[in-house]
């Protein structure tokens, strides 16, 4: 059943800002279980969850950390295919060295080929 | 083909974002407070899917929005969903 | 076919749990199997076994304990989404020091890579988010 | 401190559609419970807040009930200032002979003017 | 001045819970008067005396009972949202006939005419939403 | 004058809902994931607001975007919304 050198099998899409829900952290932990149990994965940040990966975040003032340390530790989980929907880039007039991480951009037949590419899409 | 299921208004950018994962031969099947969007009104977001949009019978009910539906907007119960399911290789929910 | 379902939000917060009820009713009743229903994010309230809701409204959590015991349905809860959000069962209540628990069976608590398991075992899977 | 005769003092906006969420019936009760302690309640309609008005609906599949129970009660409760934002009936495409009350459209300018004149406003 | 307090989503679930509590420690240090926080919608789960979230993450539902005792705040749960989202103190679980509660004081259960007179009676009224 | 908070990024058509709202004097506060809406690229959507638009440095600061807003929006910490919340005569939350 798992063989870590086939396709992509998990593709998680996540299209929250940090800090301000729950949505992108338990986005992450799906994609962290799914790569510590041996499942090759792909992540998507679209719209505001491209803000995910700004450099220069910080912990809120009650000590709430934010996703930004788990997102520092996705090589660590195996987890390299970073790639961010470039019409949200634009939306948001960032650039991709403004970012914590190396990201691909992707336009949106891209994105449609990746959703019917993977066993399991899943959106946070 | 996939099936796409949406349950935003179009107001919302998740159709959009649904829009954007949509492969060519892909369906979009609207859901609970999807369906406002089956309003001929809104007829220009669906543009790319035309001839594709399914909105559920049960959910445009209960919202008395049945009678005032574009006619191009198919309509399925919740049998017809789970037959789309079962037919499309797999389902993708926006939200 | 066999079939999983990720619920995603409470009950009465939005319809996500009456349109997964509802599908999962109709799978049972066309033969289909339903290997697990997954409760994730917010949708660990479904759990919630001291809801109460006024009488004319349908009783969520009843009626998935129900459908679970009618047809052999597993119900997954996540247990970190569960905690943080109030909802133990007795052996995570007294790991925690807490007197009584909020979920009982045949709600079960556990990890996040049963979903992940769910989903890419069966043939389909289908979400329900807020 | 209760004068039934004067200015209406809480003004709840009601932006979400039936039986999608909670927020609409949850927005009503706090309109009911006012009316019922002889507070004057001016209600708003906004977006798809508007669709809670629509003729013909009905309990859901599970026997909810949705909200429009509530709505035909809300002369009994001395609630008759029921005004949709305009913007929203146009991007509905509805007119106001679709809807199960009688309403009065308003525009941005009046419904900032109402905001500013109301002691109390709630949005859900 | 009076100022009161609506918190409308569930700690762990979006930031209003943190940013309210924030908030209103802010205007106590200020030296106003905080006259209650209501908790309606999902904000009711801040009342969720089972919540067990991880060690290194802000405990709401404690840090609101706190702030509570030490500046004698009310922290006043709408009833009718709490009982149907399966938050219910020892009476209220009595009455519905379940084992257990998941509400306790200082958090009290009350009516939503407590939430129209705090709003007309305080000079300001802060909602914290999702 | 009344002072509104927005906790939703301008892709939300809660923005347009804020924005009908508000009264010709009165100011709009980001908080939350509002503050996306201090960045530079989202500048035309506050143009009815021009002058009259806040965002919490607490917020700005968590998510990285302190250094990146548009210098037109003034930062204000709690301390600062606080006091804001004193000198409007109320205030109204869009969320």
């Amino acid at each position: 059943m798992q063989d870590a050198t086939s396709q992509a099998e998990l593709m998680v899409i996540l299209r929250h800002a940090p800090h301000g829900s729950s949505w992108l952290k338990e986005g992450l932990d799906v994609a962290l279980v799914a790569a510590a149990f041996d499942r090759r994965v792909t992540l998507l940040f679209m719209g505001e969850g491209i803000t995910a990966l700004l450099e220069g975040q910080q912990a809120g003032p009650l000590g709430q950390k934010g996703t930004a340390p788990t997102l520092a530790m996705l090589e660590m989980y195996d987890i390299d295919n970073l790639l961010v929907e470039q019409r949200g880039m634009d939306e948001l007039g960032l650039t991709s060295d403004q970012l914590m991480l190396p990201v691909t951009g992707v336009d949106d037949a891209e994105i449609s080929r990746l959703v019917a590419s993977h066993a399991l899409v899943l959106n946070f | 083909m996939l099936l796409h299921t949406l349950n935003r208004p179009p107001t919302s950018q998740v159709l959009a974002q649904a829009l954007a994962g949509m492969g060519p031969d892909d369906k979009l099947l609207l859901i609970e407070d999807g369906v406002i969007g089956a309003l001929p009104a809104h007829r220009e977001h669906f543009n790319r899917v035309a001839g594709r949009l399914y909105a559920l019978q049960e959910d445009l009910e209960s919202r008395g929005l049945l009678p005032l539906r574009d006619q191009a907007v198919r309509v399925v119960d919740v049998e017809g969903f789970i037959s789309m399911t079962e037919t499309c290789e797999r389902t993708v929910s926006w939200y | 076919m066999r079939y999983a379902i990720l619920l995603l939000d409470a009950p009465y917060t939005s319809q996500a749990s009456h349109s997964a009820l509802r599908f999962t009713r109709a799978l049972l009743a066309r033969g289909h199997d339903v290997e697990g229903v997954f409760f994730y994010h917010d949708g660990v309230h479904n759990a919630a076994r001291l809801a109460a809701p006024p009488q004319d409204e349908p009783h969520l959590v009843d009626s998935w304990a129900e459908l679970a015991r009618e047809h052999s349905v597993p119900l997954q809860v996540c247990i970190a989404a569960a905690l943080r959000r109030g909802l133990l069962d007795e052996q995570e209540a007294a790991r925690h020091g807490k007197l009584g628990a909020s979920v009982a069976p045949p709600f079960e608590l556990t990890g996040l890579g049963q979903l992940v398991d769910l989903g890419l075992r069966c043939d389909r899977l289908i979400t329900f988010g807020p």
